[in-house]
């Protein structure tokens, strides 16, 4: 069977048309989704951005804490712990940069990282990680 | 020394040389022009260049028994084609893909989305062409999603409907894919008028990463809902996309887009080009099925670019009609025809980024229609 | 026209739409759920969000008879699933785990190890409660497992000893190692004083390389000659390390901590997402899974940090029985908050490091845990 | 308190400590001995330390029945073997190989090739052998590829032809492979004058892109039509070099090179290493098979290095004999040792490069001479 | 059986000779091919280069144009761009550069990419790619 | 069945017990033997490093070469190779370290390279691979 008759004895025009028309329907479902989508995201940030005004006003008076010196005798190896930092990127783990200091054979790295922990250089995240203190200079 | 005779004659008799005949030296003929279309002319060469050797190596003349051949049932080449037999590898890639693609021109502009759509006319035109032809139904609907201009989905919809078919139609495919530079700028020519190529567009405004990675959740489930078929491929494609965008998964986005992709690329490259082993590609039916994938791909483009015409009917900001023939997938390519079609009329006209929103929602129409024929075809 | 509306019609009621009922939206919320804590809270992002989308896309409503849904057997995620169900995946995940794992504090202070031996205390205890409320032999060996904290470990044994109940567990083991950081500190406070909580840990020894080769070699045959059914886990996780700690196989090593890590990890938790479809899952049973487990993290937490006080009364110098709240394997993560507690008291106390060896020494415990559990349940 | 005691003297019973023999014990210090020998000593040690790891965990002697060991039909290892078995890992390997050869200097100097075909004889001279010694032909077969010193080839001959010789025949073939440093100078220098260790070779001429694009292209068509049953090993491996020289696929071919090559490296030792299990290995035929091993590599160094004499009979400029003995596979490291022991002789005779000719064209060979044998056995 | 009787009854001489003669065929096939394919080779490539000189002539004066100056107030933007341009290679998609150009911040991206398009500072290569014209100094 | 009734019936106790027992004594046996492995290491390092030290010494007084200075038409090429080398790493394969001096257009790369090697600027380092010989300057 071929031609035209075969079409229809297969149902091919209903199949097309009904193919078509859910292909269409799924695209236009989407797009007008997305539409809308950045406009509630929208809506939604603006009333966490607000809320969020509202909270860090307080929280900011108490960030501004006074620059830190660090003793001369850990400026040293400071210095050398935020060189070593540069490669574990911003925020770090203690024992990935532990670990580089030994392989760089810093001096006595595990005391001289307790020391910078101890003089808040290196400072918790809060979430089990570890950053530089901005406020400290070396 | 007699024994010694015999089996240096038998062995003769075994060797490729022995058995080759026309039908094989055609297909190592066609492999080879694979090849080469991949490396000198660089046309898809990831796809051309493993499927073309895929075609020398089910083009060897093979004696039975051993299983070296791709439809003996313990060849290596049987154990990895189940990959595409069992519907395997398409999904992977998708997941891949979705870990490739960036959404973001689309997000910006999602009217664009429906020259995607519009470009699926191919799809069902050339299924009621392949029913009037005599194929059945099913067959009818494997050569149909050629029009979808996309490789893993054409291959997927063929595993389950018509599994003889891969061979010519996975080939058909990559084919046209890969000559899309050549097969629409005449079509696009002749469709638009020099002003409307003119047509410039808008910057589109920029996404947000929270959209991003929202998108791959919504659409999923928008399309999914939908058409429940489309759930193997779309589902990776989204999948992948929110490795991709949700930057946490950062390392599994990677491994998608990389190891995962690549290591099937190659495996279903290779075995679709053995597939077509000249005894079962070399048919009647393998002709009838090129000359429908060359009409799918014509009115896939013609049908973009028409229904681009009839959306600026109704819209302030014209669309450049180009743009609808980017809606018939095969990403990147047809949006880099675009652009160059448009370049051409005017060298200032950047089309490209435009074009990459049909082309995208293209992958996603053909996915949603191979769901659709899928699931009709198997009540 | 009339085949068209019927056609129609069919396709309507087989969409998702038209099927969806409260359960599979519960799921897809919880699905939501997974993938926004992965994202936005960041717990486990590498679990949750595959598993998450994993469980939007086994919760998509389909109609029968296409292989659409995980549990037809000739759908892409039932082939993919059984990596799962033969209990590939896991052993897979422990090779790239070993690649990655640095045991060196473990071998600084082997003493700590004992820590993670004592952290099991949650795997039987758990099993007898699971037995209590009715659970059968199996199935309760299977819900114990979720005291181990150890997602790969606990798929592997209940893919051995309770399939069914492979979804449920799965997603109670990933939530709580996910929740980790909330459920453990209470119980650490509760259990230790503050004075308890100041102790400060000594430097460890450096540990030489010799030591860290010999290690994955004498590891494996002494725990694998005790519990051979820990051998298809603990022989991947020992051979990983061996891969990575000998230096001349780094090739290997890299493969095993990235390309396969990451593809296994992507397929393991999609599928297992997947497994969570519906009407498999919202039924009683998961309600008690997920009651026990809770009751699994808290035993497990509760009884390391007591047998470290108990280690206490024997030993001169004495251990923050903080972590004892790291045997729970859950690595990094239970380390983490060990740190984290302890950092509360005293911000110049780092733990971490120390904690790392009952971390990582409870994964070698909670592998002979399932070993034993499976080798009782299978006479 | 009854059943408490019984399951204890039970699980006793069951461990790996009251079930070892001496000649689990035999089998363990043979996989440490591997791990030694890889780790310390740094022969091939990406294959000595997966093989000799696997040796471990095949023959931790285990219980019957959980699927453990490599024997069950439902263990873990079993699953991953079925790559060894069904012959599928050895061809992904070809794939990396060819991926990360480069044939230039053996393009350069084609006659050199036949080093290569000449050092097969010990393939086939050890068939004899092995025939004399009692074997069946298809094991006498799978026996004399050791002769091929590649790995791959002879776990994928085996496999099919004989396999339960793997365990046997494939570390047989990577000791000996590990062993060649130590095996063939003292033949090398047995079979040659000081004056012959002296010549130079002249420097290889330049080859251009395009003909290493077409070599994998004609060698594949050449040596697949004339010995079809080498397909699966030399279509992958001309493959591989295909998509490593065509550059435009570079991103499949770092695939194959890197995740594919090493992922199967690390399987397949494993496995071969498992397959080891002390009582079907340790048989009086491993010893025959070790015997005829050494005796197959000595024939072939020894083949190569007369037939290269042989070729100085009619050739002007005479080859260096040494590079026969590069005939043997065993890339690179009969190379390197053709380097040294020319080195001995003369410090500024620098014999590596040239050596990759024979050592390249010996993978070849071995792989024709395997499909050879493969065709004739299985009639 | 063992021994030569083995060999023998299992025709091992015939597989043997047979066995090694074909590896040698196929490896002197190959290495005969090879000898020849560089020559072959050589063959069309004279071919190729006489034609390629014939076309080439002509459109060599062609391509010879004058070097570009641009306006002062796009030159600053073409600077950074160019920059960027280091990091996606010669040739490049524009899209990628005008992520970078975003993610780097630059100002106006958009319109300063469509001004050095304008001015040809960036051409296509033919291939939907992008460069820099190598006659624009900035 | 539920309760305690379930346990016992299943013999609940005794596995719970058993169990554990076995995962501390796993644990305890590979503590205990972990804390013997680095005594037992160090003890053969002494031993080691003792018939090591009576080896070495004669050794020593071997390796003292004296420096060796390049004539002055291979310095040059000394140079760019040795600038190759430092891609290559310390140890190199020699064709490696030909195709990179072939790819960055080296003049004569194959008669500089055997200069070289006849200077000892490049020597073996016994295991097939090449290294610079450390005593020349250039
Ligand atoms: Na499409
Ligand atoms: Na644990
Ligand atoms: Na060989």
């Amino acid at each position: 069977m071929t031609g035209l008759e075969a079409i229809e004895a297969h149902n091919g025009w209903s199949i097309a048309v009904v193919g078509i028309s859910i292909v269409f329907t799924g695209l236009v479902l989407l797009s007008a989704t997305i539409a809308q989508l950045h406009k509630i995201l929208a809506l939604f940030e603006k009333k966490d951005s607000f809320q969020e005004r509202l909270r860090q006003d307080p929280e900011r008076e108490k960030k501004e804490e006074p620059p830190i010196l660090l003793p001369a005798d850990i400026r040293e190896s400071a210095r050398h712990f935020r060189l070593l930092a540069t490669q574990t990127g911003d925020v770090f783990p203690l024992p990935k940069l532990l670990d580089y200091a030994v392989k760089r054979g810093l001096y006595r790295p595990h005391s001289a990282l307790n020391e910078l922990l101890r003089a808040k250089a290196i400072v918790p995240d809060g979430n089990g990680y570890y950053k530089w203190n901005k406020n400290v200079s070396c | 020394m007699e024994h010694l005779l015999h089996l240096l004659s038998q062995f003769i008799a075994n060797t490729g040389y022995y058995m080759l005949d026309y039908r094989y030296l055609t297909m190592l003929c066609v492999g080879c022009i694979f090849i080469y279309l991949g490396i000198a002319k660089k046309y898809e060469p990831l796809l051309l260049v493993p499927i073309g050797f895929g075609i020398l190596m089910g083009n060897i003349p093979v004696f039975q028994g051993l299983g070296l051949a791709i439809y003996e049932d313990n060849s290596v080449l049987h154990y990895l084609y189940m990959g595409v037999t069992l519907g395997i590898y398409p999904p992977l890639i998708f997941l891949g893909i979705g870990a490739m693609t960036d959404f973001s021109t689309m997000l910006a502009r999602p009217l664009l989305m429906l020259l995607g759509a519009a470009a699926q006319m191919g799809i069902f035109l050339t299924f009621l062409g392949a029913l009037a032809l005599g194929f059945d139904p099913k067959e009818a609907a494997s050569i149909g999603i050629i029009g979808g201009a996309d490789g893993p989905t054409a291959i997927f919809l063929t595993a389950q409907l018509a599994p003889a078919l891969i061979g010519p139609i996975a080939v058909a495919a990559y084919s046209y894919m890969a000559l899309v530079p050549v097969i629409q700028p005449p079509i696009m020519k002749l469709l638009t008028t020099k002003k409307e190529r003119l047509i410039r567009m808008e910057e589109p405004r920029e996404v947000s990463k929270k959209e991003k990675i929202l998108f791959p959740i919504v659409g999923f489930l928008l399309c999914c809902l939908l058409a429940p078929a489309a759930l193997p491929l779309l589902g990776m494609l989204f999948f992948g996309n929110l490795l991709k965008e949700c930057v946490v998964a950062e390392r599994l986005a990677v491994a998608a887009r990389n190891a995962v992709i690549d290591t099937v690329t190659i495996l279903l490259g290779i075995t679709v080009g053995a597939s077509t082993q000249a005894d079962v590609f070399l048919t009647k039916e393998s002709v009838g099925i090129f000359a429908l994938g060359a009409v799918a791909f014509a009115v896939a483009t013609a049908s973009g670019l028409i229904f681009a015409k009839i959306m600026n009917l109704f819209l302030k900001n014209k669309i450049n009609p180009l743009l609808g023939a980017a809606g018939v997938s095969a990403v990147p390519d047809s949006a880099r025809v675009v652009q160059h079609v448009g370049h051409e009329e005017d060298p200032t006209n950047f089309l490209l980024m435009h074009a990459m929103a049909p082309n995208v929602s293209g992958v996603i129409g053909s996915a949603i229609g191979a769901g659709v024929l899928w699931s009709f075809m198997m009540r």
